[in-house]
C-alpha cells in the first residue's frame, strides 16, 4: 500500500506544481536563467542571479516590454551539474515555455544544454560566463551567444603585462584545472614566450582543495619573477594566495578576472599592495560598470566581489533588446534580432536607460549598448567583443587602471 | 505553457529516466543479483560516455580519435570497454569482501575522472567532446526526442529482456545461490569468483551502454558529467527504492527518484525570487529527506526482492 | 535452575528448533548431543536469546529469560560462551577478562586471582593480544571471561571443536573442576561419549526435536542412542 | 623541499587521522561505510565559525561547543535513520548515510551560504628554520599539538577505560560483546559521540590551517577511507597510522608526478592496500 501512496503524492505533487506555475501564468515575457545554486559553484550563481534579476527591475520600472508586458525571469538551479543543468534547460523550455535562456555559467553545462536542448528547440542561449573555445566552434545555427569575451583575448594582455609593463622574464602559472583555467594558462603561456619570456611552471590545481602548498612549491622551484594565478575566489585562489604568502613561496602575483575581488586582499592587503591584474572591462569612455555598481548596490547592499554579475545584468537587457527588436518571443526572431540590433556605431544606450532603447528601437535605429561589463556587441561567433583591462590592487582596494583595445 | 510543452518535457523526462534506468538495471546485474557492491558507476559511465564519443565522431586533433563510426558500433565499442575495464579491476578485486570491492570500484572510478581530466591526448580534458553525433538528427528535426526515447526504450527493453532470461536460468539460480550461499555453492564445485565475474562485467556492459547513450543525448561530455553523487550515488538510490534484486523495481525506482530529483524544483520555484539560494539548498536537502522517509519506511524499497523460479540448482 | 518449556526457535521464518524442554538443576553438568544440523547449538542460543523465538519460555530461578535483557542475564549469573570467536582479539588477555566483569566489578581482584588460579598459562599472557594466543589458550581466556562474574550457570557451545587432542581432555577437566566449584553447566558437544561420560544427565536431539533424555551413563548405554548417535 | 612535503604532509595527515578514527571505529562495530562523515567535519568547522566568529567567544570555547554540538547531531543521526536501517543490508545504511550527507551538507549552505569562511582573516608568517628549510605557521604548531593530545586522549580512552574497552571489544566483535553483558546500544551511541567530537576536531583545525567551504569535508571523504581501509577497518590505530601515510603521501606525491593526480594517491594506495592486504596494517584478520 505503501508505494500506491508514495505514487499517488509523488504524481500530485509534480501535476500541482506543474498547474500552479501554469495558473499564475499571466500575459508576461518569460525568460529563463539557468545558473547553479547549489554544488560547486554555487557561490557564483546566487549574485549571477542578482545581476538579471536587476536587470529586469530596470525594464519592468521603465515600462516592461513588447508593449507594456512585464518581464518575467523562471529560475533553474543547474546544481553545477551537465545531468540536471540539461533537465532544468528542458523545463525551462517545455514547460515554462521561454524561448531565451541566460546561463549557464560553467562550459561543461552550458555546451550539453545548448547541444541537446536550446539548439534543437530554436531557442537563444546567453551564457554570462561560458568561455571555452568549443562555444565559439559549436555548430549552433547561431543560436548560442555570450557575454564575456573567450579566453584567448585576456591571455595576451595578461603576458603582455607580465613582460612588457612589468619586466619579468620568468613566470609561474597556477591555473584551476576547468576549460577557464586551462584556455587563459594556454594563451598566456604563447603569448609570454613569443614576448621572449620563460615560463617556469604551468600547474593546473583540483578546485576547493584545503592545502595547494605542495602545488605552489613545484611553481616557485625554478624561482620565477612572479606567480601568475588563474582562479576563482572560492574555488582555491584566495587559499593560493594565502599559503603563498604564508610560506613565503611568492611575494609578486599577476591575477586574472575571476580575482578581481577585494575579498583577495583580505588580511593580506600590505603584502598585495600595488600587484596588478586583467579582467573583461567596458571601452574608454563608457561608464557602465559605475552605473551599475550603483543601480547594484542600490538595489541588493554591497556588490559582492563575484565576477560574471554584470555579464549576466547584460545577458538579459540585450535578450530583452533584441525581444523588444523582433516584437515577438519567437526564438528564431529573437537570434537574428540579436544580430540587428547592436552595433558599434550605432547611438549609445546606458543600462538604465531602457526606454531610450525602446524608442530607438522604434524609429529603427541601432543600439551601441554600454553595458555593466563594457559594450556588448556579437560577432559572428556569437562572442562578445570586449576589452580587457588592467586593475591593480591600491591601499587594499580594487581600481582600474588601464584599458587595453583589442 | 502548453500541452505541447508538457509533452515535450514528458519526453525529455523519460529520455533521462531511461538513461538512468539502464543504470539501475545494471547496477541490478551486479548488486541485485550477484551482491557486488560497486559504487564506481561513474567510472564505466564515464568510460562508455568517452568511448563512444571518440568511436563516433569525425577525426579531430583534440582527442584520441576520432573515428567516425556509426552510432551502433559506438555503443557497442562503449559496452564492451567498459566491460573489459570491469574485467580488469575484477580480477584482484571481485574476490574481496563485498564493501572492500565498493571501496575499491569509487577510487578506480575517480582516479578515471582525474585521467579525463588531465590527459589532453586522450579526451580533451576539462574541455570535454563536443559534437557527438545523434543517430539520424539530420532527417528528424522537431520531433528528434521522441526517436531519442524509441532508442532508449528499445534498449531498456534488450536489456530487461536479457536480464530477465539471465536471472531464470541455470547460470542466475547460481547466482542467487551465491548471494545467499556462497559457501553451499563452493562446496557444490562451483566457481564462484568466475559467476561473480560474469555478472560484473555484464553489469559493466551495460552501464557503458548506458552512458554512450548519455553522450548521443546530450551530445557534449566533460569530467563534469562524472561526479560521484548524480553518476553513482543516484542510481544507487534508484536501485534501493525501486528495491534490490527486481528488475521491474529498478525500473519504477529510476522513475521515481529522477521525478524527486528534478519535481522539487518545481516546488522550489514557487518561492520568491530573493530566496533562490535558500530554496536550492532546501531542495537538496527535501530530496534527502525523501529518500530517508523511503529507506525508514520501505528498507526492503517499493518492490522488495521478486521471487524468482526455485533457488537452487543442485548439479 | 533452568526450565526450558516447550520452545520454538530459529532465525527470522525459519524455525529450528520444534518444541522441545528441557531442565538443568542445582549443580549439575548436563549435555546436549546431537548429529550436525539437529539443532543443538540454536537450542543453546535460544537461552540467551540470540537467535529468535516464536513459541514457548524459559524459566530461570523464576524469572523468564525470553522478557530480559542480556545485561540482566549475566547480573542473575547466566553466562555463555560460544563456539568460535569466543575472544576479542585485538584486546590483551587481561582486557578481555575485564570485560568479562562489565556488568559489574565487584571483588574484581579475587576472581581474576581465581581465574589464573585455574588457567596458570594465562598469567603471563596477561599483556599479551587474545588475537595471538593458540586454540586451547584462547578458549581459556573465552572461560575465564565467562566465569568472572562468579556465574550460577554456564552455558558452554561445543568448547573443544576445532582443538588438539591435547587440549580437548584438558578442557573437559577443567569444566568438571569449574563444576565442582559449585557452577552449574549446560553444555552443547561434539565429542558425545566423553561429554556423556562426566555429565549428571543428557539429552540427544535429531532435526530440531528431543529424541532421548536421561542420564549421562543411562544415554551411553542405551543401545539405540548409540548406534544412532554416538557411532556404534 | 622533500622535508617541508614530509611536514606538509604530517599536518594534513594528523587531520585525516582525527577524522578517520571514527570512521574506522563505526565501520567496525557498525559495520557500514558512513559517507556523512566527511560533512560531519564541515559541520563541526561551521559550528566553530558560528561560536567563534558570529558570536565571537574565545576559540577554546569555540572548539569544545562545536566538538559538543557535532557529537550531539552523530548521536541524533543514529537515533532517527541508522538505528533503524542497521537490522538491514549495511547497504541500505550507506543509502542512507549519502542521504544524510546531502542533507548536512545543504543545511550548512542554508544557513551560511557557499562563500569560503574564515575563523581569521589575517594571515601568519611562517617561522622560518634553516635558512628557508622549513616553514612552519604558528597555527600549524597549535594544529600538530592539538591533534597529538587528542589522539594521546583518545588512547587513554580507549585502553584505560572500561567504556574505551567496550569500543575496541565491539569492533572485534559486536556478537561477543553482547553476551559478555555490554549494553551495545550504549555503547554505540558513546562511538557515536566520540566520533562526532573527533570529526570536529578535524574540520576545525582543518579550517584553522585554511578555511571553510561547504565542501570541505565531503572532499575529504575518501582519502578518510583510504585511512580507515590502510589501518584495517575498526582499528583507531590503524586510522591514526592511515591518515598520516595518506597526507604524507598526498603531499609528496608531488615530487614525482603532476600535482593534478595527487587526489588519485589515496585511491591507489587504498586499492593496493585492498589488494595485498586487505585487513589492512593493522587490522584483525578477516575470515
Amino acid at each position: 500500500m505503501f508505494k500506491k501512496r508514495i505514487f499517488v503524492v509523488m504524481m500530485i505533487l509534480m501535476f500541482v506544481s506543474l498547474s500552479i506555475s501554469g495558473v499564475f501564468a499571466q500575459d508576461t515575457v518569460k525568460i529563463g536563467t539557468l545558473v547553479p545554486m547549489t554544488g560547486g559553484l554555487a557561490s557564483y550563481g546566487q549574485f549571477t542571479r542578482n545581476g538579471t534579476l536587476l536587470a529586469q527591475k530596470i525594464i519592468n520600472d521603465q515600462g516592461g516590454i513588447l508593449g507594456g508586458k512585464k518581464l518575467e525571469l523562471v529560475n533553474v538551479d543547474t546544481q553545477t551539474n551537465p545531468q540536471s543543468g540539461v533537465d532544468g534547460a528542458q523545463k525551462l523550455v517545455s514547460v515554462s515555455g521561454v524561448n531565451a535562456i541566460v546561463g549557464a555559467l560553467s562550459s561543461g553545462v552550458t555546451i550539453p544544454v545548448a547541444e541537446s536542448v536550446t539548439v534543437p528547440g530554436e531557442v537563444v542561449l546567453i551564457s554570462p560566463a561560458s568561455t571555452s573555445p568549443i562555444l565559439t566552434t559549436l555548430d549552433d545555427n547561431g543560436y548560442v551567444f555570450r557575454t564575456v569575451p573567450s579566453d584567448s583575448l585576456q591571455g595576451v594582455v595578461a603576458a603582455n603585462l607580465a613582460s612588457n609593463r612589468l619586466d619579468y622574464d620568468k613566470l609561474a602559472i597556477i591555473y584551476v584545472n576547468n576549460d577557464y583555467g586551462q584556455g587563459l594558462n594556454d594563451a598566456i603561456v604563447e603569448q609570454f614566450e613569443k614576448n621572449g619570456g620563460e615560463i617556469t611552471a604551468s600547474i593546473a590545481f583540483e578546485p576547493n582543495k584545503v592545502s595547494y602548498r605542495s602545488e605552489l612549491m613545484e611553481a616557485a622551484k625554478d624561482s620565477p619573477d612572479a606567480l601568475l594565478l588563474v582562479a576563482y575566489t572560492d574555488d582555491g585562489g584566495i587559499t593560493i594566495i594565502r599559503q603563498a604568502l604564508e610560506n613565503g613561496y611568492f611575494d609578486k602575483f599577476i591575477f586574472t578576472d575571476g580575482l578581481k575581488a577585494p575579498e583577495i586582499t583580505e588580511g593580506v592587503e600590505q603584502y598585495l599592495e600595488g600587484m596588478y591584474g586583467t579582467a573583461p572591462t567596458s571601452m574608454p569612455g563608457g561608464n557602465g560598470p559605475e552605473i551599475f555598481k550603483n543601480l547594484y548596490e542600490k538595489e541588493f547592499g554591497e556588490i559582492p566581489p563575484k565576477p560574471y554579475i554584470d555579464t549576466s545584468f547584460d545577458a538579459t537587457f540585450v535578450l530583452a533588446l533584441a525581444i523588444e527588436k523582433a516584437g515577438s518571443t519567437d526564438g528564431t526572431a529573437i537570434r537574428d534580432a540579436l544580430g540587428e540590433v547592436l552595433s558599434e556605431d550605432g547611438m549609445v544606450v546606458n543600462i538604465n536607460e531602457w526606454n531610450k532603447a525602446k524608442d530607438l528601437i522604434k524609429a529603427g535605429q541601432k543600439i551601441r549598448y554600454e553595458g555593466a561589463s563594457g559594450p556588448v556587441l556579437f560577432n559572428q561567433a556569437g562572442d562578445s567583443m570586449g576589452a580587457i583591462g588592467i586593475w591593480k590592487i591600491k591601499d587594499g582596494d580594487i581600481v582600474n587602471d588601464s584599458v587595453e583595445v583589442q | 505553457m502548453t500541452l505541447g510543452g508538457i509533452f515535450s518535457y514528458l519526453v525529455f523526462f523519460l529520455i533521462f529516466t531511461g538513461i538512468y534506468a539502464v543504470m539501475t538495471l545494471a547496477l541490478n546485474m551486479q548488486r541485485g543479483f550477484a551482491g557486488l557492491f560497486n559504487i564506481g558507476i561513474a567510472g564505466f559511465w564515464a568510460v562508455g560516455s568517452y568511448t563512444s564519443a571518440i568511436m563516433t565522431t569525425p577525426p579531430s586533433a583534440e582527442h584520441l580519435g576520432g573515428y567516425n563510426l556509426p552510432f551502433v558500433l559506438g555503443l557497442l565499442a562503449a559496452g564492451l570497454v567498459a566491460a573489459l575495464l570491469a574485467f580488469l579491476i575484477g580480477i584482484p578485486t571481485i574476490k574481496l569482501r563485498e564493501d572492500y570491492l565498493g571501496i575499491a570500484t569509487i577510487g578506480i572510478a575517480e582516479i578515471i575522472r582525474l585521467v579525463i581530466k588531465n590527459e589532453e591526448w586522450l579526451s580533451n580534458g576539462v574541455r570535454g567532446i563536443a559534437g557527438i553525433p545523434k543517430p539520424m538528427a539530420g532527417f528528424l528535426g522537431h520531433n528528434y526526442n521522441i526517436f531519442f526515447l524509441l532508442i532508449v526504450v528499445l534498449i531498456i527493453a534488450i536489456f530487461f529482456y536479457l536480464s530477465e532470461k539471465g536471472i531464470n536460468s541455470p547460470w542466475g539460480r547460481v547466482l542467487r545461490a551465491i548471494r545467499e550461499e556462497e559457501e553451499v555453492v563452493k562446496a557444490a564445485g562451483k566457481n564462484v569468483v568466475r559467476y561473480r565475474m560474469e555478472a560484473f562485467v555484464l553489469g559493466a556492459f551495460m552501464m557503458g551502454v548506458g552512458g554512450a547513450l548519455y553522450a548521443h543525448f546530450t551530445s557534449f561530455i566533460s569530467p563534469e558529467a562524472f561526479k560521484p553523487m548524480q553518476a553513482t550515488f543516484l542510481v544507487w538510490i534508484m536501485l534501493i527504492i525501486g528495491g534490490s534484486a527486481n528488475n521491474f523495481g529498478s525500473l519504477v525506482g529510476a522513475l521515481l527518484t529522477w521525478g524527486i530529483w528534478t519535481g522539487t524544483e518545481f516546488l522550489t520555484g514557487m518561492l520568491p525570487a530573493a530566496y533562490t539560494t535558500q530554496a536550492s539548498a532546501l531542495r537538496v536537502i527535501l530530496i534527502g529527506v525523501f529518500l530517508e522517509i523511503i529507506l525508514l519506511s520501505r528498507p526492503q524499497g517499493l518492490f522488495g526482492e521478486k521471487k524468482y523460479s526455485a533457488s537452487s540448482s543442485k548439479s | 535452575m533452568l526450565k526450558i518449556n516447550d520452545i520454538y526457535a530459529g532465525y527470522g521464518e525459519i524455525e529450528i528448533i520444534h518444541g522441545i524442554s528441557l531442565e538443568v538443576k542445582e549443580g549439575e553438568i548436563v549435555s546436549i548431543v546431537g548429529p550436525n544440523g539437529s539443532g543443538k547449538s540454536t537450542l543453546l542460543k535460544s537461552i540467551f536469546s540470540l537467535v529468535d523465538i516464536m513459541k514457548g519460555n524459559i524459566d530461570y530461578l523464576g524469572t523468564d529469560l525470553t522478557k530480559l535483557g542480556t545485561d540482566k542475564m549475566i547480573e542473575q549469573g547466566l553466562s555463555f560462551v560460544p563456539q568460535t570467536d569466543n575472544v576479542f582479539p585485538t584486546l590483551t588477555v587481561a582486557e578481555n577478562l575485564e570485560l568479562g566483569a562489565y556488568v559489574s566489578n565487584k571483588n574484581l581482584k579475587d576472581r581474576f586471582d581465581l581465574i589464573y588460579s585455574l588457567f596458570p598459562p594465562l598469567v603471563e599472557k596477561r599483556k599479551k593480544k587474545a588475537g595471538t594466543l593458540s586454540g586451547g589458550q584462547r578458549q581459556m581466556v573465552a572461560f575465564g571471561r565467562a566465569l568472572v562474574m562468579e556465574p550460577k550457570l554456564l552455558l558452554l557451545d561445543e568448547p573443544t571443536a576445532g582443538l588438539a587432542p591435547m587440549f580437548i581432555d584438558l578442557i573437559l577437566d577443567k569444566v568438571v573442576e569449574i563444576n565442582k566449584t559449585g557452577v552449574s553447566i549446560l553444555m552443547v558437544e561434539q565429542n558425545a561419549k566423553k561429554a556423556l561420560a562426566m555429565s549428571d544427565r543428557g539429552y540427544v536431539l535429531a532435526a530440531g526435536e528431543k529424541k532421548y533424555e536421561d542420564s549421562g551413563k543411562g544415554l551411553l548405554e542405551n543401545e539405540e542412542v548409540a548406534q544412532l548417535f554416538l557411532g556404534g | 623541499m622533500a622535508v617541508q612535503l614530509f611536514l606538509n604532509g604530517v599536518i594534513l595527515g594528523s587531520i585525516i587521522a582525527l577524522g578517520a578514527i571514527g570512521l574506522s571505529l563505526i565501520y567496525g562495530i557498525l559495520k557500514f561505510g558512513h559517507f556523512a562523515h566527511g560533512d560531519l567535519m564541515t559541520l563541526g568547522a561551521y559550528f566553530a565559525f558560528l561560536f567563534k566568529v558570529q558570536l565571537a567567544l574565545p576559540f577554546w570555547l569555540a572548539f569544545i561547543l562545536a566538538a559538543m554540538l557535532t557529537a550531539l547531531v552523530a548521536i541524533i543521526l543514529n537515533f532517527v535513520l541508522y538505528r533503524h536501517l542497521r537490522k538491514r543490508d549495511s547497504v541500505i545504511v550507506m543509502i542512507s548515510s549519502v542521504g544524510a550527507a546531502l542533507i548536512i551538507r545543504n543545511i550548512i549552505l542554508l544557513f551560511w551560504g557557499p562563500q569560503n569562511k574564515f575563523y581569521d582573516k589575517a594571515i601568519q608568517m611562517p617561522i622560518i628554520l634553516g635558512d628557508g628549510f622549513l616553514r612552519i605557521k604558528e597555527n600549524q604548531i597549535v594544529i600538530l599539538i592539538l591533534a597529538l593530545i587528542l589522539v594521546i586522549a583518545v588512547h587513554l580512552f580507549l585502553t584505560r577505560t572500561k567504556l574505551g574497552k567496550a569500543m575496541r571489544a565491539m569492533a572485534d566483535n559486536i556478537d561477543l560483546a553482547q553476551i559478555t553483558g555490554i549494553n551495545t546500544e550504549r555503547v554505540i551511541i558513546w562511538t557515536w559521540a566520540m566520533s562526532g567530537v573527533l570529526t570536529a576536531a578535524a574540520g576545525i583545525l582543518l579550517a584553522f590551517d585554511t578555511h571553510l567551504t561547504p565542501v570541505m569535508g565531503w572532499n575529504l571523504l575518501l582519502p578518510l577511507f583510504a585511512a580507515v581501509i590502510l589501518g584495517g577497518i575498526g582499528s583507531p590505530y590503524g586510522a591514526m597510522f592511515g591518515g598520516l601515510v595518506i597526507g604524507i603521501s598526498q603531499e609528496m606525491s608531488t615530487l614525482v608526478i603532476s600535482a593534478a593526480y595527487k587526489p588519485a594517491v589515496a585511491f591507489t594506495i587504498m586499492i593496493l592496500m585492498l589488494i595485498i592486504k586487505p585487513s589492512g596494517l593493522m587490522g584483525k584478520k578477516v575470515s
